[in-house]
């Protein structure tokens, strides 16, 4: 009797990598081999990744997804990730053919409210990494249904040229690609927030709607700019992770309660994806 | 596996009867529904509830956990729906399950921890209770209950005095002798102690100058303090005759009969569900295949077996 | 690296002049010969000599150690050729070297720590004392001299009294609030203090159902204890005056340098030289690296820099 | 000043490896380039080895030498080991141009006293690693010099005949190869303790000598044998190791006292080689 239920249950499985490489300095992109039932995922969702075998680092990673195919071959879902410690250093050494233990797809994606016809995707860095899933999704939606989006525009900034990532793939789902580098190597020079703000009249409280991920500051200058137009915005927010699915509490963030006591919620189960008015911003 | 050739895993917790000893522990498994997708609660020995409180709690501000070597430490601040609303939201899908569900409860007062009691007494569908002694005492100027032999007793025989539920005090190792306070707890009317609780620990970001965690300091957990927690239910077990629990750093079954051979009845999963949820499946599914292999018909024949020259 | 822009490291333990906050931990360096291949002893703090008793000590059978999740137990049972032929066959080599030459020192009663205090009194070449009060006493029926407040005060005052050296107290881990045994042992005269020892732990051999260790429990060290170790450090350079120096699972200059920004005046490097024998090295360098990046001209503007929200 | 001190000193080195194959199930032969310092090493010396920028299993692990070779491209050091637990495990799946830290050569190799004309070399299972490397060191020295060795003559046991290790290598260094199995697969039909002590009467205390390594049982066994007759042996310990230097103090060994202590010696520092009659044997 356990065991049927048991054959029904999903697990943490074993991905095999298909491709990798380095996009852009410290930037990789990992191409991985998943079952068939990722193609059920949807942008902003992310995984809990570890090296298979490998008992340190001790906790899995989360990423959000950042592309997914399917071939006749199978299933092949994309990782876009800085390496920023120890845990992305290594899987940033992995080759091909090495195997990692993936949980997921997790959390809860972007929400595409049907009335919205304008949409901006603001992404500052790595946090390019589901929005490019997104925007190929959106436009995937668009051309097959008869959802009324007009156009998506994407405000893509980096510090600087070189790590502009996801630029192609953004420029073919995409109706228009603005960039900014901190830098001015290439495009706005200056800030995603204040490219983003330079362009703020295109968008109305009631017809455009804003998706956006990227460093802190960043996604809190742009909850603070949509705050004032009261142009409604999705946030992909980070929090530090051990399990991924609401167990353990870990990765609480702030949000907006009605009595004196604060209220958080997990990023991992109530969020990643969350509505940018409801959560409390450090600066803001 | 035919049922003939399953070996006997009934444990027996104070009067609360297992049906193995596998248990999932407190702060870590959530209400259940979290990692219902992944594993069959039916087939779990007990189900700790995350720590219940009179009132909500909001919890600590983040960041509230960082990954240390072999572990990782926590500053969940106890964050939890308060004890009306786990009756009310969450033990009626918890009952569904066919798993003895154990409450967790702690408190800043005495009265606190009497007030979870009191309103957990006689509400069906709850097997037990876990009393959580490691919390900082209020009134005791943040001294935790578990740390002081007095305090302990007062408290566990106070909770004991208001349930008609067998109770299981859940110690802290943060204390010089734990056997000390098993022995008080013992006494006051415990009807099995479990251990370990976290070990309080600290990181700090070099780069930032400040501590990994809002909270400063947090509760280490999982395979780090592993060989801590075995000599603590070692020496336990050794002076109390009521039922050890063993909970610390066990990851996989080979962790887990090590407990249970320093005698330990059951034991608890903790952090490793975050590595893997299916660990207690995984730990279940071993301690039976090592039975098997070694020819062990009944877990009461492995407890306790630590042979020492 | 050139002299001018080498930025102070130079630190004052009790009296003790440091040129570094480096030193050996006691007990994982040998007398000096077994690393002397792999550093120049010249350039470490101190060197942290392995306890000394009033006799020489056999030691525990073996096995004494065996590997943990991030760290390893030991039970070497404090083997040792004894004080006096550490003076006649050790020290003359470790004097050779320019470096600070602090000799640990236990005993099995409060008379054993007295003799070898008086032994290692006025003789060329020892800097200070450090005294481990982790021991268990034989009189009080096994429980260590620094698990009770009361016989760690004593230990202290009476080798304080019998030594014209400065004295280090290094403290046990194992107890419910350290900074009480701190408090304590700085009334008692301490010029320093020193923590933490081993954590108490233990495993078991599910083949033999046998503890790994002919001793049943042994001590934890590593980075699986770091985070418990710098959490009892920051509590302890709160509530004393004297000097700490932190010590437990130092692996790299990043871990001695959240040692070093709880506010930890030196560190000790264990374990890690088991894995590393130039760890002592690396870890100087690495705090030089940090300063010299952070503009940091003198380890003091280091030390107890912790930012706390 | 402190420089030029450290550029002297000994450090752990990266060694990549050359090659790398399962010599028989469970058995795995290793080869590593190392710098040309190794050439000095003496059979019965070993090394400590952990994975390079693995830390987790925590402790390096000790294994023989089981053969050095110099070409003209550099030194290959081989080690031949036997898969029984995590660390092992690991090394098992490594693969060629993977790096492992190595520290050594450490310990004290087998000393030829020069009087000893008779050899015979005692090896069981995995034990046969550094047996060998000195056979064939030997053989090399008795070409070389006048040296007197009449004659080497090896007893070489396993479980079963698949697992009768470096058997060619042995077969052409020694004089003779004698051999037994636990199942009678091959050669006598029991232990390769019964073997040597039906050969025991070749050997006299006055020009015999027995280099000895393998199991805990039979190095006991052997050593009750050679004591019967005198014949001074020596045999190749293990213990639990840390540090590998002497430093710890964890690889004790028991070995006879003249008071009532009971006296240890560390296997790192003062081994791991040890004359068999000073060793105080568990069952003998
Ligand atoms: C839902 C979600 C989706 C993510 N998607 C991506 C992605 O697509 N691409 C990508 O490059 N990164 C992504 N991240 C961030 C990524 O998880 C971290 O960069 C990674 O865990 C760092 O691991 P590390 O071991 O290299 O760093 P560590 O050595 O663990 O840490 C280095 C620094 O990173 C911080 N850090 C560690 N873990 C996290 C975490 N979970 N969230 C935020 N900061 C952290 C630490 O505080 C520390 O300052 C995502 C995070 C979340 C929560
Ligand atoms: C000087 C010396 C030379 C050696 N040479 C060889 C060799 O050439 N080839 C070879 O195959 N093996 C050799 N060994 C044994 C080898 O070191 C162990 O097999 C190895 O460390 C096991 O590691 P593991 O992680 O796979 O096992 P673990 O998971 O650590 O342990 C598995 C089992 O092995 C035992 N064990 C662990 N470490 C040691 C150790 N250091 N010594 C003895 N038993 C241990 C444990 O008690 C346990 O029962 C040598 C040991 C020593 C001390
Ligand atoms: C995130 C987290 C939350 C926890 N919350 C509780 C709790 O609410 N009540 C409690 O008694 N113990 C709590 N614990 C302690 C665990 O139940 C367990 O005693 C401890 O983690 C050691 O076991 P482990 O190493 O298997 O995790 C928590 C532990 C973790 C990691
Ligand atoms: C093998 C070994 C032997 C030790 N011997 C002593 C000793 O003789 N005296 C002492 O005070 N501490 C002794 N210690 C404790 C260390 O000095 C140190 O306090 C502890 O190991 C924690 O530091 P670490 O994690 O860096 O090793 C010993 C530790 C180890 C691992
Ligand atoms: S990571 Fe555990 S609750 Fe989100
Ligand atoms: S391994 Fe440390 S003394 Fe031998």
């Amino acid at each position: 009797m356990t065991n049927t239920i048991k054959e029904s249950k999903k697990s943490i499985v074993t991905a095999r990598i298909v491709d990798h490489y380095e996009v852009a300095r410290n930037h990789f992109l990992m191409s991985l081999k998943v079952p068939s039932y990722f193609q059920a995922a949807v942008p902003g969702q992310f995984v809990m990744m570890r090296v298979k075998g490998r008992e340190d680092p001790f906790l899995p990673r989360p990423f959000s997804i950042n592309f997914l195919n399917s071939h006749n071959t199978g299933t092949i879902m994309g990782i876009l990730y800085k390496v920023i410690g120890k845990g992305t250093t290594i899987f940033s050494r992995l080759k091909k053919d090495d195997e990692l233990s993936v949980m997921g797809p997790l959390g809860n994606g972007f929400n595409m409210p049907p009335d919205r016809k304008k949409i901006a995707l603001v992404a500052g860095g790595v946090g390019v990494a589901p929005l490019s899933f997104l925007a190929e999704y959106l436009k995937r939606q668009t051309n097959a249904s008869a959802q009324g989006i007009e156009e998506i525009v994407c405000f893509l900034g980096a510090s600087t040229s070189q790590l502009l990532l996801d630029r192609g793939r953004l420029a073919d789902a995409c109706s228009k690609l603005m960039i900014s580098t901190d830098d001015g190597s290439d495009g706005y020079h200056g800030t995603v927030t204040e490219l983003f703000q330079n362009h703020i009249d295109s968008y109305t409280d009631n017809d455009s709607i804003v998706f956006c991920c990227g460093p802190d500051p960043m996604m809190t200058g742009v909850a603070g700019i949509v705050k004032k137009y009261s142009i409604p915005c999705q946030v992909s927010m980070e929090e530090r992770m051990a399990c991924g699915v609401g167990a353990c509490l870990g990765c609480a963030v702030r949000v907006k309660s009605h009595g004196d006591r604060p209220r958080y919620m997990t990023v991992c189960k109530d969020g990643p994806v969350f509505d940018s008015k409801d959560i409390i911003w450090k600066q803001a | 596996m035919k049922s003939k050739n399953v070996p006997g895993m009934n444990v027996d917790i104070g009067g609360i009867e297992l049906k193995n000893p596998v248990m999932t522990a407190s702060g870590t498994f959530g209400y259940g529904e979290e990692y219902n997708p992944y594993i069959d609660i039916n087939r779990l020995g007990a189900f700790i509830v995350k720590g219940l409180s009179r009132e909500p709690r909001s919890g600590s501000p983040p960041p509230r956990i960082i990954e240390t070597a072999a572990g990782m430490l926590n500053a969940v601040g106890l964050q939890n729906i308060g004890v009306d609303a786990f009756i009310k939201e969450k033990l009626p899908y918890l009952s569904g399950f066919d798993v003895a569900v154990i409450t967790n409860i702690f408190g800043e007062t005495i009265d606190d921890y009497i007030r979870v009691a009191e309103r957990l007494n006689g509400v069906p569908g709850i097997a037990g209770l876990e009393v959580n002694i490691s919390c900082p005492n209020v009134k005791k100027g943040g001294i935790a209950f578990g740390d002081d032999p007095e305090t302990a007793y007062e408290v566990t025989r106070k909770v004991k005095n208001v349930t008609d539920l067998p109770i299981i005090v859940k110690l802290t190792p943060n204390v010089t002798d734990i056997t000390r306070i098993a022995r008080v707890v013992e006494e006051a009317g415990a009807d099995a102690v479990s251990l370990i609780n976290t070990l309080k620990g600290m990181a700090v970001n070099v780069e930032t100058m400040k501590p990994y965690l809002n909270n400063i300091t947090g509760g280490l957990s999982g395979p780090a303090i592993k060989p801590v927690a075995l000599r603590m239910v070692w020496e336990v077990t050794r002076e109390v005759s009521i039922p050890v629990i063993g909970i610390g750093g066990i990851m996989n079954a080979h962790d887990a009969l090590e407990f249970l051979i320093v005698g330990a009845t059951a034991i608890q999963i903790g952090t490793a569900n975050f590595i893997n949820p299916r660990a207690t499946m995984d730990v279940l599914e071993g301690i039976q295949h090592y039975m098997v292999e070694n020819g062990i018909s009944d877990i009461h024949d492995l407890i306790g077996t630590l042979t020492v020259e």
